[in-house]
């Protein structure tokens, strides 16, 4: 109520002229040293293709994350029938539709690269394992099961968008129950798609591994940096005034408690795979830490120990922090590179020579910059075209702060003791 | 004024109205006065200038210590007293301890909020003299009580007494020690 | 109002109560509940008055004449009363003491002796890679030769055995030596504890004793 | 009034269609003081007649054949149950898992639904952190006499002793006495905690001395200043925040001490999630058959709402879709990592001899029946709710059995496969405990506050300052 209204004296909006040419920039920067990447690879003899490939994966592979992310956020907005998270669900919308057409466009070179990244796809058929996985690990496999996952995430981020740009026009209450109808079955299938992509993108980087836990664990990390993400982008347009009035201070907050949550059961989720799998000692399992836990791979791993979990969590323990901006920003901030980390520990030791390259540096830099261009300036796109929250959804009001009273009628008579039927 | 009098208390009606009247009583500059609500009323804490809880501090320390006493004593016991091979795992190791001392910061930390409360509230206190009251039981009921006490500066029985009427409070009785 | 104002005084007593009771149940547990208390000095009657002073001690019976299977097996056996009857069918043969073992050795009975040493299920103990690599019965048993009726001497503890596992070369001696539960290395004490340290280094290296402090080396 | 009136109906008209119109906390509102009566009717009346009926079998359950079955296994040893090699885990295992289970839901509706803001939680949380502290009990009875020798449990705790034993903390076991432990004290503390202004509710109002001699003792003075508010509630989220974590901890111990060993079946890096999400799922079909009884029999149907149920339904329904991913990732997992023997168990969980059946009851019900909750009709018909939570709890009973002994009655080598079958024993044992715990429910429910009394009152308008019928004047 009034009370949530108080904090008016935002700061005046930035100046954001300059910085609407930085996708461009991006893009030819990255687009530059992506086309130096290929063309090192190409010329290459050892492994420097499948470094570029490595690469070009590491930067997709974050992207994908926020994305889904994002779409999990639009997702349980609906099936929880929040109200708070109705301003920020347009922009989610638009980061979510990113993965159809965009990011499977983004997927090409991998597919085109996929005999390098892969070596499951090129390895001799006598190898026991990938016979064991026929027909998924032969290259038809790859092609369909990639597609179908684009597909799915096709039909359920265009489905969402669709309904709810069509209550931009209509305000119909049938809009939102299609958005839940949708977000229903879209779980479902977002969980399935979630965890065979990371399992057959990412993990099968390195073949002979296998673990339980990877899905939930990239899940995890992808809501993690949506939600990083989701803060800053809403902080900026609550500067700019695009959504005042719809982003109440203590919407910060929940998001901020979100992302603090998600902290902890990224942590929670990697420390459960890490200690199962310490204490088993199974070599079939133990060989994928053994060879994140040597050469140059120990640092990056203790980075994102104390990085990715203590830091985070203790700048976040305090209650207030999660409302300042200032501090939280640069924990967002934060948590982009250290997600880009954990990601590349995932997936640069498949590299066959068992130490971190210098050269994936400059690389994947690249790949990222130029991806993070081409989004961010079909995000943009998006954003401009169409209202920056949903403007006639039901709980709008009360996202706005507004209570609306409950459905049945209130008695006039209050606090009168006994006749209570 | 007599030596026993413990303060004066005036009743309230709806959350509203004792959030209104603490906001009045704070401003004719009283210092020692609370309200008795049956559960918290938002925004009181503001209104009486209650700074953030310790008991949040205190939950952090015994967790703190609880976590790193038990390391200790895994240590000592498992690594230093008697080291015994077990299944090939190092004597000491951060994995190892960590599960252990882990829910033991929660059982400290746990404790720590209950006795940290319970201090700062200083309970359990099964005498207190408002409970000679008959008002006063309707509190935990649906009532909202205002108590001034004449530990307060400012405390006067006519004054006081009158402030609290003009704000709106019913059954002012004074409560005796 | 239901309680005094003394009550309030209560609160303070509860912690200093619940240290007092916890602390008394700890060192309660430590002091009773432990082999110390439990097994130590444990001595139930037999029903044969068997002295392990006159037989071991004074006439110089060797452990391994009646306890034959010690060095062989897992078990130290209890004789038959063949084995008693191998003397007594010429000494006391007519000693009413001696009843239940002639009795025992007509009709193919056993005599009910009560088990003093005992380590529980979980515990597998072998009495032959012990005595065969050096380690004297008075190590567990205490100087049984000087008992008139045995009783529980050492604790038989974890740590009890652990204490020798951990350090096996102050407990070994010559396997000779095993059934002569009073030898010293020498009489003089500091010299004794020399030889000890020297020889037992040397017996446990040469002997290749490998006493093992593994769970499953005892709870197998 | 009239100016609140106003008020309302403008607000009324910008409120969103009916349908998608936010259901209040309590229904029926008549104002804070009829609230306070009607939580507290039932705890102060009469002993109903349906209570006598439930309380004697249970009490006779938990005060015969628990007994009877404790002292003859403790007297006998544990060979009186169906325990044999290959399987050396039975049902005591699986019992405590499902105890275990059961507890999780209270502690998730009391405290991460605290933390979410759920106000709806204030209705049925006491009733599920009661829920919570009882299973939990009976959950620790099963590793304390597990071990066989239980006047031994002793050697658990670091006491000092002559047989130098300290606690072995590298052992998953171990770690369950720490979490079962630690997590029937704090949510014991928990819930004692939540109850300590509603004691004060139940002080003030008693008529007789014995009552008010006793819950003066149970509110330990409390008087319900702003100042005691204010370290309560913070006391109250720091509890909440510890009680979540510990939800995700004791179960994934649990889990541990499966998954830290190498046996097929057992050895999967989810399975701490698994076993947390598993217990939850449980912990929800409970609070389902014992919420749809008790709101009617004490007259709750305005307090504990449809729209309640139905949101305790949903949550059923989220911790079984995740179930049935995890289940789905098991047999994946087991397919892709090549691992013949993981492929064997998991064939043999649905196609093998002797449990092949129990499989596909897990998956029936589990994964199959927990899909109706999908349709509104479902959740709001009260029979088929309690229905489904009796037959999840029997679904995540036998999902335990299935893992325990699914996992150990064929090992590696084939000339070890053996079978388990319970005992009487082994039955009894289940009966008493399930006895000792309605048992202990039953007198909760009669005796102490069931509702949050407190907590209720503050989540309705007229607890709300800023609300037209909490007295705040004005445009809201």
């Amino acid at each position: 109520m009034s009370s949530h209204n108080e904090k008016t004296h935002l700061p005046p909006p930035l100046d954001l002229s300059l910085w609407s040419r930085l996708p461009a920039v991006l893009m030819t920067l990255g687009g530059a040293l992506c086309l130096a990447g290929a063309a090192i690879g190409l010329a290459g003899k050892g492994i420097e293709l499948q470094l570029f490939g490595l690469s070009w994966l590491l930067a997709f592979m974050f992207y994908l994350s926020i994305a889904l992310g994002a779409l999990f956020l639009v997702m349980v907005h609906h099936l929880t029938d929040a109200s708070w998270s109705v301003g920020i669900r347009r922009f989610c919308e638009h980061i979510a539709s990113l993965l159809f057409p965009w990011l499977a466009i983004l997927f090409i070179p991998i597919l085109l690269l996929a005999p390098k990244i892969y070596n499951w796809l090129t390895l001799p058929a006598t190898d026991g394992l990938i016979r064991a996985r026929w027909p998924v690990f032969t290259c038809a496999g790859f092609v369909v099961v990639s597609a179908l996952f684009f597909g799915v995430w096709w039909l359920l981020t265009s489905r969402l968008r669709y309904w709810s740009l069509r209550q931009d026009v209509t305000g119909d209450a049938l809009c939102t129950h299609k958005m839940r109808f949708h977000s229903g079955w879209g779980i479902v299938a977002f969980a399935l798609t979630l965890t065979g992509a990371s399992v057959f993108w990412m993990q099968s980087v390195q073949y002979q591994s296998f673990s339980a836990m990877y899905g939930v664990y990239f899940f995890s990390n992808c809501a993690w940096v949506a939600l990083a993400t989701v803060y800053v982008i809403a902080a900026l347009l609550q500067r700019q005034r695009i959504l005042a009035g719809v982003l109440q201070e203590n919407y910060f907050y929940f998001i901020g408690v979100l992302f603090f949550a998600f902290t902890v059961f990224s942590a929670y989720t990697e420390f459960a795979q890490y200690f199962v799998v310490w204490n088993a000692n199974m070599p079939e399992e133990t060989f994928w830490y053994i060879l994140r836990e040597n050469h140059s791979w120990w640092r990056l791993s203790m980075i994102l120990i104390f990085g990715k979990f203590f830091l985070p969590f203790f700048v976040m323990l305090p209650v207030k922090v999660k409302t300042s901006l200032k501090v939280m920003i640069p924990v967002c901030l934060w948590a982009w590179l250290m997600q880009f980390g954990d990601l590349a520990f995932n997936i640069l030791p498949g590299l066959p020579c068992h130490h971190f390259m210098r050269q994936s540096l400059w690389m994947s830099l690249g790949c990222l910059m130029f991806m993070g261009g081409f989004l961010g300036w079909v995000f943009a796109g998006k954003f401009k075209s169409h209202p920056p929250y949903p403007q006639k959804d039901p709980r709008l009001l009360e996202t706005m702060g507004i209570h609306h009273p409950p459905a049945v009628e209130i008695p006039g008579e209050a606090s009168t003791p006994g006749g209570y039927p | 004024m007599s030596e026993k009098t413990y303060g004066i208390l005036a009743e309230f009606d709806s959350p509203a109205a004792i959030l209104r009247a603490a906001e009045k009583v704070r401003d004719a500059g009283y210092s020692r006065w609370d309200v008795f609500t049956p559960f918290p009323i938002h925004g009181m804490d503001k209104v009486m200038g209650l700074k953030n809880s310790l008991v949040g501090w205190v939950a952090l320390f015994m967790g703190g210590g609880a976590f790193l006493s038990v390391v200790g004593l895994i240590w000592f016991s498992n690594a230093f007293d008697y080291p015994l091979i077990v299944g090939g795992k190092p004597m000491f190791s951060v994995p190892m301890t960590f599960v252990p001392s882990y829910i033991m910061m929660i059982l400290g930390a746990a404790v720590g909020a209950l006795i940290g409360m319970l201090a700062f509230n200083e309970l359990p206190r099964f005498h207190h003299p408002l409970f000679t009251s008959e008002r006063f039981a309707l509190v935990s009921r649906d009532k909202f009580c205002l108590l001034v006490g004449s530990t307060d500066p400012k405390f006067s029985e006519t004054e006081t007494r009158k402030l609290l009427e003009s704000i709106g409070g019913a059954h002012i009785e004074i409560i005796e020690d | 109002m239901i309680f005094p104002k003394w009550t309030n005084q209560i609160p303070f007593l509860i912690p200093i109560g619940l240290a007092l009771v916890g602390g008394a149940v700890a060192a309660g547990v430590t002091v009773y509940c432990t082999p110390k208390n439990t097994r130590v000095g444990y001595q139930p009657v037999q029903p044969v008055p068997f002295s392990h002073a006159v037989h071991a001690g004074q006439l110089g019976v060797d452990c391994r004449y009646c306890h034959s299977t010690v060095e062989k097996s897992w078990f130290s056996s209890i004789p038959a009363a063949s084995t008693c009857m191998n003397c007594h069918s010429l000494i006391l043969k007519d000693d009413p003491r001696l009843a239940l073992v002639r009795e025992s050795f007509t009709n193919n009975t056993p005599i009910p002796w009560v088990q003093v040493h005992i380590v529980p299920d979980y515990v597998y103990f072998n009495h032959s890679v012990h005595v065969a690599r050096g380690f004297s019965c008075v190590e567990c048993h205490g100087r049984v030769d000087q008992m008139d009726e045995v009783h529980h001497a050492k604790s038989l503890s974890m740590s009890f055995c652990l204490d020798c596992h951990r350090n096996p070369a102050a407990f070994i001696r010559p396997p000779g030596k095993v059934t002569d539960l009073g030898w010293q290395w020498s009489t003089n004490a500091a010299e004794a504890a020399k030889l000890q340290e020297v020889n037992g280094k040397n017996f446990v290296h040469d002997w290749r004793v490998e006493s093992l402090q593994s769970c499953s080396a005892c709870h197998r | 009034m009239a100016e609140s009136t106003v008020i309302l109906e403008e607000l009324n008209r910008l409120a969103p269609p009916a349908e998608l119109r936010r259901a209040p906390v309590v229904e029926n509102n008549r104002g804070l003081g009829a609230l306070t009566d009607k939580l507290s009717e039932f705890a102060e009346g009469k002993i109903p007649r349906w209570w006598w009926i439930l309380f004697i079998p249970s009490a006779f359950c938990a005060m015969v054949v628990l007994p009877m079955a404790l002292i003859y296994q403790v007297s006998t040893g544990v060979g009186v149950w169906g325990n044999n090699q290959p399987v050396a885990w039975g049902l005591d295992i699986v019992s405590f898992i499902w105890w275990v289970g059961v507890a999780h839901a209270g502690t998730l509706i009391s405290a991460l639904l605290f933390l979410t803001r759920q106000h709806w939680r204030t209705t049925i949380g006491r009733a599920a952190e009661a829920m919570t502290v009882f299973s939990v009990m009976m959950a620790g009875l099963y590793p304390a006499i597990h071990v066989g020798r239980a006047w031994f449990d002793w050697f658990m705790f670091p006491i000092p002793n002559s047989n130098g034993l300290w606690p072995q903390f590298r052992s998953p076991l171990m770690w369950d006495v720490f979490a079962v432990n630690t997590y029937l004290m704090v949510s014991t503390l928990f819930w004692l905690m939540g109850m300590i202004p509603d004691f004060a509710v139940m002080r003030d109002r008693a008529v007789t001395r014995p009552r008010k001699f006793i819950f003066s003792l149970l509110a330990m003075g409390w008087t319900g200043s702003a100042r005691q508010w204010h370290h309560y509630e913070k006391a109250y989220v720091v509890l909440c925040g510890l009680c979540t974590l510990l939800v995700f901890t004791v179960s994934s111990i649990v889990g541990l001490d499966f998954c830290t060993s190498m046996l097929a079946g057992w050895h999967a890096t989810i399975f701490p999630l698994y076993f947390v999400i598993g217990a939850v799922f449980c912990g929800f079909g409970m609070m389902l058959v014992l919420l749809v009884p008790l709101r009617k029999w004490c007259g709750l149907e305005n307090i504990i709402t449809m729209s309640h149920m139905d949101k305790v339904a949903k949550l059923t329904l989220v911790s079984g879709l995740i179930i049935a991913y995890i289940y789905a990732i098991e047999f994946f997992i087991a397919w892709y990592s090549g691992d013949p023997y993981e492929r064997w168990v998991f064939g043999h969980r649905l196609f093998g001899h002797t449990y092949w059946f129990l499989g596909w009851t897990l998956i029936a019900v589990n994964v199959c029946v927990t899909q109706l909750l999908w349709f509104k009709k479902i959740r709001a018909n009260l029979t088929a709710l309690f229905i489904i939570g009796v037959l999840i709890n029997i679904g995540m009973w036998t999902e335990r059995f299935v893992i325990v002994v699914g996992s150990l009655y064929q090992d590696f080598l084939p000339a070890n496969w053996g079978k388990y079958i319970p005992t009487r024993w082994d039955v009894a044992l289940y009966i008493g405990s399930l006895g000792a715990f309605f048992m202990m429910y039953l007198l909760f429910v009669k005796f102490l506050p069931l509702v949050a009394i407190a907590e209720v009152k503050g989540a309705t308008p007229q607890g709300n300052p800023h609300h037209p019928l909490g007295g705040a004047k004005g445009k809201p």
